[in-house]
């Protein structure tokens, strides 16, 4: 149960067996993924047949490292590219809703609110085809209409951009409107009463407070960004990030390439996890 | 310019990309799809996104009749001496609609069996795939060239029947029948090149029906798999390039594909696809080997057997869609 | 709270959500209910009806494909409640310090990378030349290779990795709420592990158990990745007929219907789970 | 409600430094601050002291600007803030929690005043550790607001509102979040910086003994009124309400009947039965009005002698042993209940209950004041 | 430490509900609980005092068993408790902030521990409503928690392990969340409810006045050990060490060397040079030791003549107005300050800082104990 309260050592015993199976559960294909990168074979699978980094910085077919695949550097920059648009139009978008929620009582409030929380609970791949076929049909209307086109309506990275936005605006501002609702008001007044604007108020003292949060869901956007497939599928259109890459390879049949691709992956975001811990401990 | 190029796995390979970018000036952003996967894309972009597409030729003049994703091809600007005169000609008919030539035959092969002889030796016809021998080792994609292989396999002549809805109706229920009934033999459905290869090298499957140059690259490695040319017949097929209605890159698209049938250049995509091109002379240069498990698999009755895909009517793929759906669900 | 502050501000405020909710969420909805309603009579010729609907309901594939995608999911919704409730708890309850946030970030793990990634790291495991099928033949528990790819078990266990983090995430939040004396009153007043669990713990996590499970349903159920890669012949997910539907049927029509009703389905599940814990969604789902 | 004159006890000032007239401020149908008048002289130590709810913290609101009045005027140093927005009046404010900017070290809290004002880096400084060390914090300002005490927390806040010198500080309670024996001492402290500073406090509060301790002057406050205004002593001593007889300070509330009147004498028939002699001056009693009675258990005498008036015979029926506070309850032969502190010197401390006792109190030494209606 | 045997005030029972001999805890090196012994007689108030981190939750938890002792023993009615779980001990806890299941309404609350026993629904709920009737909530039983207020909360837990009849009913810290007034308030209600139970209460507090007030019996804990074990009175006009005469009520503290010693009399003089006649029985301190003296403020009078001993001239250095516990700083000749209780009659209540005044004290008002060496 809880510590203070004494229970038999068998059934502490079988708990804390569980709790490891269960972490070695999460850890194992993490593992694999990351031990087979470095598997000099052109399968990612057993047996071993030796150490290499050749599928980090080979040159010579069929060993091409993933520093040399064209495709795949190129789609990380599409998902960093991607991954930063997302991430700042969430946060900034998230900022607001966190100060229209928790500073605002209007007409409709509870339900502009359900809204905000309804890409919760609708399938990535459902925003994905939605925003595709609606995007579409504006640009065909408007096609039809003035004889222009209107490629960033067509699926391509604006596409990409907006549909992650859509679902990832919600976690922003969760995490920040929770973080504006444990501030205390009365720091703003006391900020106002000291001679602040009250532009000048939010900027020294509410927005700095407001950082860890900020921080945080910049990052968790970043990563829920690099990691959506769902609905990015729909929305792909030339220039495709990396998990759309990594599963057209995929398709095409497994390679130690993809393992060592993801092993970068773990790594990155492994450090960027950590800084954000970081930076939260040391704001605490 | 920036030529975005969607085409097959192993039809742009880096080194000709790279010798590409070198003589024009051009660069080339590669996107790998397969055929349904390509008109997926540009019926969504409305013929937009990429400036260059590689689609087979049967599966062009219906998509252009249904979404109106192409633009016609200039053939002035195609140099027409790189092209075997017969393929062009040929390609040209099978993607005319309302009087435009919307394709230019490039990479052309076929479908068949790909048999590990030490094992599945037995395995001569699609049909071979459902015998109780090979049961849970075998793998085919879930797609209209299996129906038609295994209508062909069964003494039926699907292409005939192209133009006759109920007829191919008919032959459709049949084939469903017996890939119903051969679902338990099947390992998985397999979905790209490489996972084929890979599901045959490692022995988890025995026998399959793949493309040709699957069966020949394997054959490098490990000289008891090969292609073998079903009995009724390997399934021909060309893909081709098509212009995307609103590609960017004209120049540069006509630039690779006046690049590419160069004989020399033709020879290195046949090295790393495996399958030959269009392109006269395009068999110059390539390796001994590879024209060797050609001609291993297929003898002069075998390449006339070969049924090559006509145009695909509009229409047609909803009810192969609806047949290969009921397989899927069947139990 | 400032209802007498500049109105300015209030609407800048404003815009960007409304903006966002219209635009890239309840237009697009509109716009596929529409597609959904129309009817291919020809070449680039459309009518408004029904047909789309009709032809699902008169499948059986597309609607036994429907169930079974929901009937999985709840499934992987309750395994993963049942698995992660007790690594939740155990975390939450019986771990201070250190050892909680390090066991509180390991859950995290799998967060770090694509489901893509996760999912390519159980294929190399299941597979019949994979790590456990070696490692169950080394071991001399099994003769030959052990086909554990392909079929509706390797599904559970991609789509319960998936998804524990976002059920062991709100439990733990809600069960680290749960003061510690609360538990002690419980057994001071003569109460078993059990009846505490069932009338003390269980009760207080519930908004956590919901929320994680809506989370944990909506990820199973608009999962594509998983049941594919991991999936058999027979494993068919409903977003891979939306898929099919789309990409290479080229049938927008059908599969804006499918997706409506997936859509349909999603709110109706939630809906109901929410109903029968009697808890709400803004309650549950905003407590981030 | 009269227009109070006040002046600090040792100060003769022209003008005073904040001004209230009729102020008043209505949320919707609620009248949370209802014409409220008073002055405050500069450097005196004001406090306004009333329930939970009565309207003090919307009145400081009002004066720091964070609320604007319904209707009168509000005037500092002789200027009106009517319009005026926070950041530009000139006083200051801690809050209840004393809002402490968490992202910001001590010396940045301290001198965010300044920097708002835009005053050269090297000045802040000067004037940070300077006003620090005048609330005895020398050199904290690097740390951390959380590593410090809840009392060093207190004057930190204060040294952030001092360093700005403003006019009039306002106070929210600043002590409520303290523990008790903390509160104890800062009540001291407190009052001691305000002398130091010489600037004028305006302090809210609810608990009496806060106010009574700290204040040149205290306004008691109920429902949006100001009941009365004085001195701690007269406050106490002098209430000029029931409600302010029943809120400052502990007593024994008897309902009674005026059954004789002769001059500023009454002699009162209490509920129970038992007779009581008050003097009350300046009362508008008359006989058979209904009044209440406020009697303080320190105001009670336990005694030996029948002599005197007001002498009655009890029985013990508790006893609150706590140190020098203990009382008892006795219950009269009418059956009142009355509380009565015992003397502190410990005589009486052996009493038990059911002892018989004889209690005294003087006519002067009991309030009273017509009963409202009920 | 002596082991002390006690008796309810009116009873005398054969054997104690209540005894721990040599109770002791150890968390790694640190000892939260030092060898602590007692005794409680059935339907007594026992009180533990102490501050903050003394060890007081460590003890209650023992008795109630979340924690268990490094050693020494604990008997219930005589059995010993050593390894028997929580669930399975005939005692009930309150624990400080309550811990109702916020979950449940009132009378699921209530009746919690009875489900637990496996009792019939009906009797369950004839029981809840007989309890919650006796603690003065009928009716009640459908609200939640949030809909009573924080007075009722506190009977509601009282309610829900009285209704259980436990042995031994333990206390910790039950009002510390409570407001001031509430606290007051309650503070006499649970005496009431303990009486009226006649249970046996363990109530452990920091603050002396809750002890004083409620209690029949207070052992004063100091660093994981019991200072003194004594009625209310006892603690607070005999405290047996410094640390109880510091802790248990408002004392001025003076440091002094011993000048003369004459029998039970000894003379002293302050580190500030006064000189001080205290009587002090059983100690045993010498001409020269150094000592501590604890100096109540109400045991200091301020009179008008010279005569009697420890009479000493002084100036008011501040005046502290606060009604009925008004006080005063003066300082002697010698520079020695002293807090001094203004008479509650209200006599000297024109004091002002600067007058000169007599003090006045007598020797057994005193206490006085061996300084601890620095
Ligand atoms: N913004 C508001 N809208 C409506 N009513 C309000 C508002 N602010 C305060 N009130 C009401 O005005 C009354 C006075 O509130 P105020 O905060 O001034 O009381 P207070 O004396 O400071 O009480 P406390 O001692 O509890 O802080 C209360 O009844 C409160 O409910
Ligand atoms: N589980 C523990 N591990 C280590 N030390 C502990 C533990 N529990 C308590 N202590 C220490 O034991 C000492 C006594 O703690 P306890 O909680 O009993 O004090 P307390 O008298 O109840 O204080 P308070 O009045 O603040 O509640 C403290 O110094 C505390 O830090
Ligand atoms: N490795 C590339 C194979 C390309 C095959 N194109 C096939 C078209 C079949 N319809
Ligand atoms: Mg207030
Ligand atoms: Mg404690």
């Amino acid at each position: 149960m809880i510590p203070t309260v004494p229970q038999p050592a068998f059934a502490k015993w079988c708990y804390r067996a569980y709790v490891t199976v269960f972490f070695v559960y999460l850890a194992l294909p993490l593992t694999v993924v990351c031990v087979f990168a470095f598997n000099n074979s052109v399968f990612p699978s057993m047996p071993w047949k030796g150490f290499t980094l050749a599928w980090f910085f080979g040159t010579e077919a069929p060993f091409i490292g993933v520093f040399h695949e064209r495709a795949i550097i190129r789609s990380i920059g599409t998902s960093a590219f991607v991954a930063m648009w997302v991430s700042g139009l969430a946060v900034a978008v998230g900022t607001c809703n966190a100060f229209l929620f928790v500073r605002h009582d209007f007409r409709g409030k509870a339900l502009l609110y359900m809204l905000m929380l309804l890409p919760l609970i609708i399938p990535g791949v459902i925003l994905g085809i939605s925003i595709l076929v609606f995007s579409s049909s504006l640009a065909n209307a408007l096609e039809d209409a003035t004889g222009l086109w209107f490629d960033g309506l067509r699926p391509g990275l604006i596409l990409v951009i907006l549909g992650q936005f859509s679902f990832i605006t919600t976690f922003a501002s969760l995490v920040i409107s929770a973080r504006l609702q444990k501030f205390d008001p009365s720091l703003e007044e006391a900020a106002l009463n000291l001679g602040a604007t009250k532009w000048g108020a939010i900027r020294q003292i509410t927005l700095p407070f407001l950082l860890p949060a900020i921080v945080a869901s910049a990052v968790v956007s970043i990563l829920m960004s690099f990691e959506n497939f769902n609905t990015t599928l729909m929305l792909v259109g030339s220039d495709s990030p990396l998990t759309i890459t990594m599963f057209d390879k995929l398709k095409q049949g497994s390679t130690p390439v993809l393992n060592a691709v993801s092993l970068l992956l773990i790594m990155i975001s492994a450090a960027l996890g950590m800084m954000s811990l970081l930076f939260q401990t040391k704001r605490r | 310019e920036t030529l975005r190029l969607l085409t097959w796995g192993g039809y742009a390979p880096q080194e000709v990309i790279d010798l590409f970018e070198a003589e024009t000036g051009h660069t080339v952003e590669v996107t790998t799809s397969n055929n349904e996967e390509m008109i997926a894309k540009l019926r969504a972009t409305n013929g937009g996104g990429f400036d260059l597409a590689q689609p087979s030729q049967d599966r062009i003049a219906s998509a252009q009749e249904e979404f109106g994703i192409y633009k016609p091809i200039d053939m002035s600007r195609v140099d027409a001496d790189l092209f075997i005169p017969s393929m062009l000609s040929a390609t040209a008919d099978n993607t005319t609609y309302e009087g435009d030539v919307f394709g230019v035959p490039h990479v052309w092969g076929t479908s068949g069996l790909v048999v590990n002889t030490a094992v599945a030796s037995n395995v001569t016809d699609y049909t071979d795939l459902c015998d109780a021998s090979v049961a849970g080792q075998v793998s085919y994609r879930l797609k209209r060239p299996t129906l038609i292989g295994f209508a062909y396999s069964m003494g039926l002549d699907p292409f005939a029947a192209y133009d006759d809805t109920d007829a191919y109706q008919d032959i459709l229920d049949e084939v469903e029948a017996m890939l119903t009934a051969c679902k338990p033999n099947v390992k998985t459905y397999w979905d790209g090149g490489d996972e084929i290869k890979n599901l045959l090298r490692s022995g988890e499957v025995v026998a399959s029906m793949a493309w040709d140059t699957g069966g020949w690259q394997l054959n490098a490695d490990n000289a008891d798999i090969t292609f073998v040319a079903p009995e009724a017949g390997a399934l021909g097929w060309i893909d081709t390039f098509v212009l995307p209605a609103r590609g960017r890159a004209d120049d540069a698209a006509y630039d690779w594909i006046n690049f590419v049938m160069r004989p020399e250049i033709a020879a290195m995509i046949t090295n790393t696809a495996g399958n030959f091109t269009a392109a006269v002379d395009g068999d110059a240069g390539v390796n001994a080997d590879l024209k060797a498990r050609y001609q291993g698999s297929f003898d002069q009755a075998a390449i006339d057997n070969i049924k090559w895909y006509p145009p695909v009517p509009a229409g047609l793929e909803a009810l192969e869609g609806a047949t290969l759906d009921r397989i899927n669900a069947a139990n | 709270m400032a209802s007498d502050t500049s109105r300015l501000g209030f609407y800048l405020l404003l815009a960007p959500i409304l903006l966002w909710l219209l635009v890239l969420i309840i237009l697009p909805h509109v716009g596929l209910f529409i597609v959904s309603i129309s009817e291919r009579v020809g070449p680039r010729e459309y009518e408004t009806g029904f047909d789309n609907y009709a032809a699902f309901f008169n499948e059986p594939l597309y609607w036994r494909t429907f169930a079974r995608t929901a009937i999985m999911s709840i499934l992987a919704t309750v395994l993963t409640l049942i698995l992660g409730f007790p690594i939740a708890y155990y975390i939450a309850k019986l771990t201070r310090g250190r050892t909680k946030t390090t066991l509180f970030l390991m859950c995290m793990i799998p967060f770090w990378v694509s489901e893509l990634v996760r999912t390519f790291g159980w294929m190399i495991l299941l597979r019949e030349t994979g790590v456990i099928s070696n490692a169950l033949q080394y071991l001399g528990l099994v003769d030959g290779p052990v086909e554990m790819l392909y079929n509706d078990a390797a599904i559970m266990v991609g789509l319960v990795y998936t998804s524990i983090l976002f059920m062991v995430v709100p439990l733990v939040t809600t069960l680290d709420s749960l003061d510690d004396s609360l538990i002690e009153a419980g057994h001071d007043l003569g109460g078993t592990s059990t009846s505490i669990m069932r009338e003390i713990v269980i009760p207080h996590a519930m908004p956590g158990i919901v929320s994680g499970c809506i989370v944990v349903f909506m990820l199973s159920l608009g999962n594509y990745l998983t049941p594919i890669l991991l999936g058999g012949k027979d494993s068919l997910w409903f977003t891979g007929m939306i898929y099919t539907q789309f990409i290479t049927r080229f049938n927008w029509e059908l599969g804006s219907a499918f997706g409506f009703l997936l859509l349909l389905l999603s709110s109706l599940v939630v809906f109901a789970g929410l109903k029968l814990s009697r808890q709400s969604l803004t309650e549950t789902m905003g407590r981030t | 409600m009269p227009f109070f004159t006040l002046r600090g006890p040792e100060l003769s000032v022209s003008h005073p430094d904040l001004v209230c007239s009729d102020l008043t401020k209505d949320f919707d149908a609620f009248r949370a601050v209802d014409r409220v008048s008073f002055e405050v002289p500069q450097g005196s130590f004001f406090s306004i002291l009333g329930p939970s709810g009565c309207g003090k913290t919307t009145l400081l609101r009002m004066i720091a600007g964070f609320q604007s009045p319904t209707s009168g005027d509000l005037r500092i140093k002789g200027k009106s803030m009517i319009g005026v927005p926070p950041n530009k009046r000139p006083v200051s404010m801690v809050f209840q929690h004393l809002a402490l900017f968490p992202t910001m070290n001590i010396g940045d809290n301290v001198g965010f005043g300044l920097r708002q004002r835009g005053v050269a880096k090297s000045e802040i400084n000067r004037r940070v550790e300077q006003v620090l060390e005048r609330v005895g914090l020398p050199g904290v300002s690097q740390r951390r607001i959380d590593q410090i005490s809840g009392g060093q927390k207190q004057r930190v806040a204060i040294a952030r509102c001092m360093v700005l010198e403003p006019d009039v500080l306002l106070l929210d309670e600043p002590l409520g979040a303290l523990d008790l024996k903390l509160r104890e001492h800062m009540k001291v402290e407190l009052k001691v910086l305000q002398a130091a500073f010489n600037t004028t406090f305006v302090y809210i509060t609810h608990d009496q003994s806060e106010a009574l301790v700290m204040s040149d002057n205290i306004a008691v406050m109920n429902n949006g009124k100001f009941e009365q205004i004085g001195s701690p002593h007269d406050v106490y001593h002098a209430p000029e309400t029931a409600f302010v007889a029943g809120f400052v300070g502990d007593a024994n509330k008897i309902k009674a009947k005026v059954s004789a009147v002769n001059g500023t004498f009454l002699t009162l028939i209490s509920d129970g039965g038992s007779e009581m002699k008050i003097e009350a001056p300046a009362n508008t009693l008359r006989i058979g009005d209904r009044a209440q009675v406020f009697l303080r258990p320190e105001a009670i005498e336990l005694c030996t002698t029948q002599d005197g008036v007001n002498v009655s015979q009890a029985e013990v029926t508790s006893v609150l042993f706590n140190g020098a506070n203990s009382s008892i309850t006795v219950k009269d032969d009418s059956g009142d209940l009355l509380k009565i502190a015992l003397p502190q010197t410990g005589s009486f401390a052996n009493l038990r209950i059911g002892d018989s006792v004889l209690t005294r109190w003087l006519p002067q030494q009991a309030r009273c004041y017509r009963a409202e209606e009920t």
